[in-house]
C-alpha cells in the first residue's frame, strides 16, 4: 500500500468508526509505523481544513476522530426539522387498518388475515405512535394484543374510533 | 454418496447442473440419462423437511414420465396418446422452458454476487440520531380513513372465514380425527399435550387440534382441564367409531 | 453564505445523516436552489475522487450518501468493529435476482420459477431491506406484491435499476 492509499485507509477508518482511535492503533491497522501515520493525519486535517470541506479531524487526547464542522450544525438541525417521515409503506398501512378495525388484536392475527409476516410493519407503526400494546389475550403463550392510540385518531382527524368508516355488510360476520 | 440438500438451491438448480456436467445443449438433452444422474442424487440426499423433498420429487416423478413416454413403441404412442394429449403440453417441451427461464435469473444471480462483494463492503457512518424535530410531523399524512378502510378490505378479501385459509388436502383433519377416537377406544382417556407431544411436524400438530375442536363440536369427544395451564384431557362420548366423514366442516363458527 | 460554506455546509449534512438525502432536502436545508446544490455535489464528489480520500459520495436513485470506498473494507471491517454482512445464500441471490427484474412480483411467480419455496429467502430478504412488499395484485387472493429496495441499490453498489446488468437471453434455438 502506498501512502495515498494509507491515507485513504485511514480516513476511511475514522469515517466508518465515528469514535476516536490512538495513532498506534491505526498504525499496526494498516501496518506503517507511527510516524507515517501522524504524517498522513497531519495530511487528512490539511485536506479537511479548506472551506469548501464540512467535516474536521479533531485530536482528543491523542486519539484522532472525524466529525463535522459546529458551524453547519444549524444546517443539520434544519434537514432534520424539515424532514418528512416516509410515506406509510402498503405493508404499514394494511396492518394499520387491521389493528384499527379488529383491535384488540394479536400479531398472529394480523399476519393470518395479511397472509404474510407483519414483524416489521408492527415495528415501525409502534414506533411512530400510531399502535401500541393494549395487553395480552388469555390463551397459549399470552400473546400480546395491539390496539390503536389516542395519536391515531389525532394525527387522522377522527374523535373515536366509531367515526372510522363502517365494513360493508358481509355474510360471515 | 452424501449430498447436502444445501448444495443445490432447488430441483431445477440440481437439474441443470446434471445437464451443464455433461455439457450438452439443455434442448439436445435426452432425458432418460439425466432422469437416472437425478434419480441418484436425489436419492441420496438427506432431507430437513418434507416439503423440500416434495419439491425435488416432483421434477422426478415428470422426469421418469417423460422417459417413460419416450420408451414407448412409436406407433403405440401414435394410437392411445396422442389423440389423449393433443391439447396437453408437450411435458419435456415445458420442463425444457421452465430450465431456460430458471438458468436466466441463476445466471443473473451469479452476477449479483460479484455486485454484493463490492457493495456491501461500502459502510456508512454508524447511524446516529438527528436533534429531534420541534413539532413532530404527522406520520400519517395524506392518509384518511377511507385508506385505512380500502386498506382493511385488501387484506382481508381473500379469507372468508376462519381457518379457510389451511390448504384442505395438506390437512389430514378427518385422520386425525379418526386416530384420536382410535386412542379412546383402547384408553378411555387421552392428554391432548401429551398427544400433541407425539405430532411430527407443526401441519399435524394444526390438524390434530383442529380434529379435537372438531370432535368436541360435533359432541363425540367432551374435553376437559382441571387445573389452569394443566393437561386437556379428552374422553369419549359414544363407543361408536363409524360415522366419521372425510369432509370435516371447515368452520367451527358458521350456522 | 457563499458556495464554497454551502458546499461544506451539504457535506456536513451528508456527513451527520449516514442515509441517502434528496437533493430537493439538501437544498431546503440551506436555502439555494437544486441546480446549485447538484453542482456542489458534483464538487464534492470530485473532491472524494482522490486517491487520498477514503470516502466517496454515492448516488442512490437521486439520494446522495456518503461511504467509505469498498477497497478499504478490510481495515474499516478490523478498526472499526463494523462487521461485513453475511453474504447471501444462493438460494436468497436467487429470489433476490427474481424480484429485482422481474418486479412487482408474487412469492408464487418467484417459486415457479425457481421450482421450490422461496418463504424463507423472501423473510431474509424483507428482514435484511433488500425487498419489500409494494402492493398487492389484483387476482384471486390478492397475493402480496414484492419490489427492491433502496437498501438493494446501496447494498449492491447501483445508483438505480437501470444499473443492473441486462438479464441473460433466454437463448432458446
Amino acid at each position: 500500500m502506498n501512502l495515498p492509499e494509507a491515507q485513504a485507509a485511514i480516513e476511511a477508518i475514522l469515517f466508518a468508526a465515528s469514535f476516536p482511535l490512538a495513532a498506534k492503533d491505526l498504525a499496526a491497522a494498516i501496518e506503517v509505523d507511527e510516524d507515517t501515520v501522524a504524517k498522513l493525519l497531519r495530511e487528512i486535517r490539511d485536506r479537511h481544513s479548506v472551506k469548501q470541506s464540512g467535516v474536521a479531524l479533531r485530536d482528543v487526547d491523542g486519539s484522532f476522530i472525524l466529525m463535522s464542522k459546529p458551524e453547519y450544525a444549524p444546517f443539520v438541525e434544519n434537514l432534520s426539522a424539515r424532514q418528512r417521515p416516509q410515506p406509510l409503506s402498503p405493508a404499514s398501512l394494511e396492518t394499520l387498518s387491521i389493528v384499527a378495525y379488529r383491535q384488540p388484536v394479536t400479531r398472529g392475527e394480523v399476519d393470518r388475515i395479511r397472509g404474510v409476516s407483519s414483524d416489521s410493519s408492527i415495528a415501525t407503526l409502534t414506533e411512530r405512535g400510531l399502535i401500541c400494546e393494549v395487553g395480552r389475550r388469555n390463551s397459549v403463550g399470552r400473546p400480546v394484543l395491539y390496539g390503536t392510540t389516542d395519536q391515531f385518531l389525532i394525527y387522522l382527524g377522527l374523535s373515536s374510533l366509531s367515526d372510522l368508516p363502517p365494513l360493508p355488510e358481509s355474510d360471515d360476520e | 454418496m452424501r449430498v447436502d440438500t444445501e448444495a443445490f438451491s432447488g430441483p431445477l438448480d440440481l437439474l441443470l447442473s446434471l445437464i451443464e456436467k455433461k455439457q450438452i445443449d439443455i434442448c439436445e438433452v435426452s432425458i432418460g440419462e439425466i432422469a437416472d444422474d437425478y434419480l441418484e442424487q436425489v436419492s441420496a440426499m438427506e432431507w430437513l423437511d418434507i416439503d423440500q423433498a416434495a419439491q425435488f420429487l416432483v421434477i422426478a416423478a415428470t422426469l421418469l414420465y417423460i422417459k417413460v413416454r419416450a420408451l414407448l413403441p412409436e406407433e403405440e404412442t401414435d394410437d392411445e396418446l396422442s389423440a389423449a394429449e393433443e391439447d396437453m403440453p408437450d411435458p419435456r417441451a415445458e420442463l425444457v422452458a421452465r430450465l431456460i427461464e430458471y438458468r436466466r435469473f441463476r445466471d443473473a444471480a451469479r452476477l449479483l454476487v460479484s455486485m454484493e462483494t463490492v457493495g456491501s463492503r461500502m459502510y456508512t457512518r454508524p447511524p446516529r440520531r438527528l436533534p429531534t424535530p420541534a413539532v413532530r410531523a404527522n406520520p400519517v399524512e395524506g392518509v384518511t380513513a377511507d385508506d385505512l378502510l380500502q386498506a382493511y378490505l385488501g387484506a382481508s378479501s381473500s379469507i372468508p372465514e376462519e381457518f379457510a385459509y389451511l390448504p384442505a388436502d395438506e390437512i389430514p383433519i378427518a385422520n386425525q380425527m379418526v386416530a384420536v377416537l382410535v386412542r379412546l377406544a383402547r384408553r378411555g382417556k387421552l392428554g391432548l399435550f401429551e398427544f400433541l407431544g407425539g405430532a411430527r411436524s407443526r401441519r399435524l400438530m394444526i390438524s390434530t387440534v383442529l380434529a379435537v375442536l372438531e370432535l368436541v363440536r360435533r359432541g363425540r369427544i367432551c374435553a376437559t382441564q382441571p387445573a389452569p395451564f394443566g393437561e386437556i384431557w379428552m374422553f369419549s362420548t359414544s363407543q361408536a367409531m363409524g360415522g366419521v366423514t372425510d369432509e370435516p366442516t371447515r368452520s367451527t363458527g358458521s350456522n
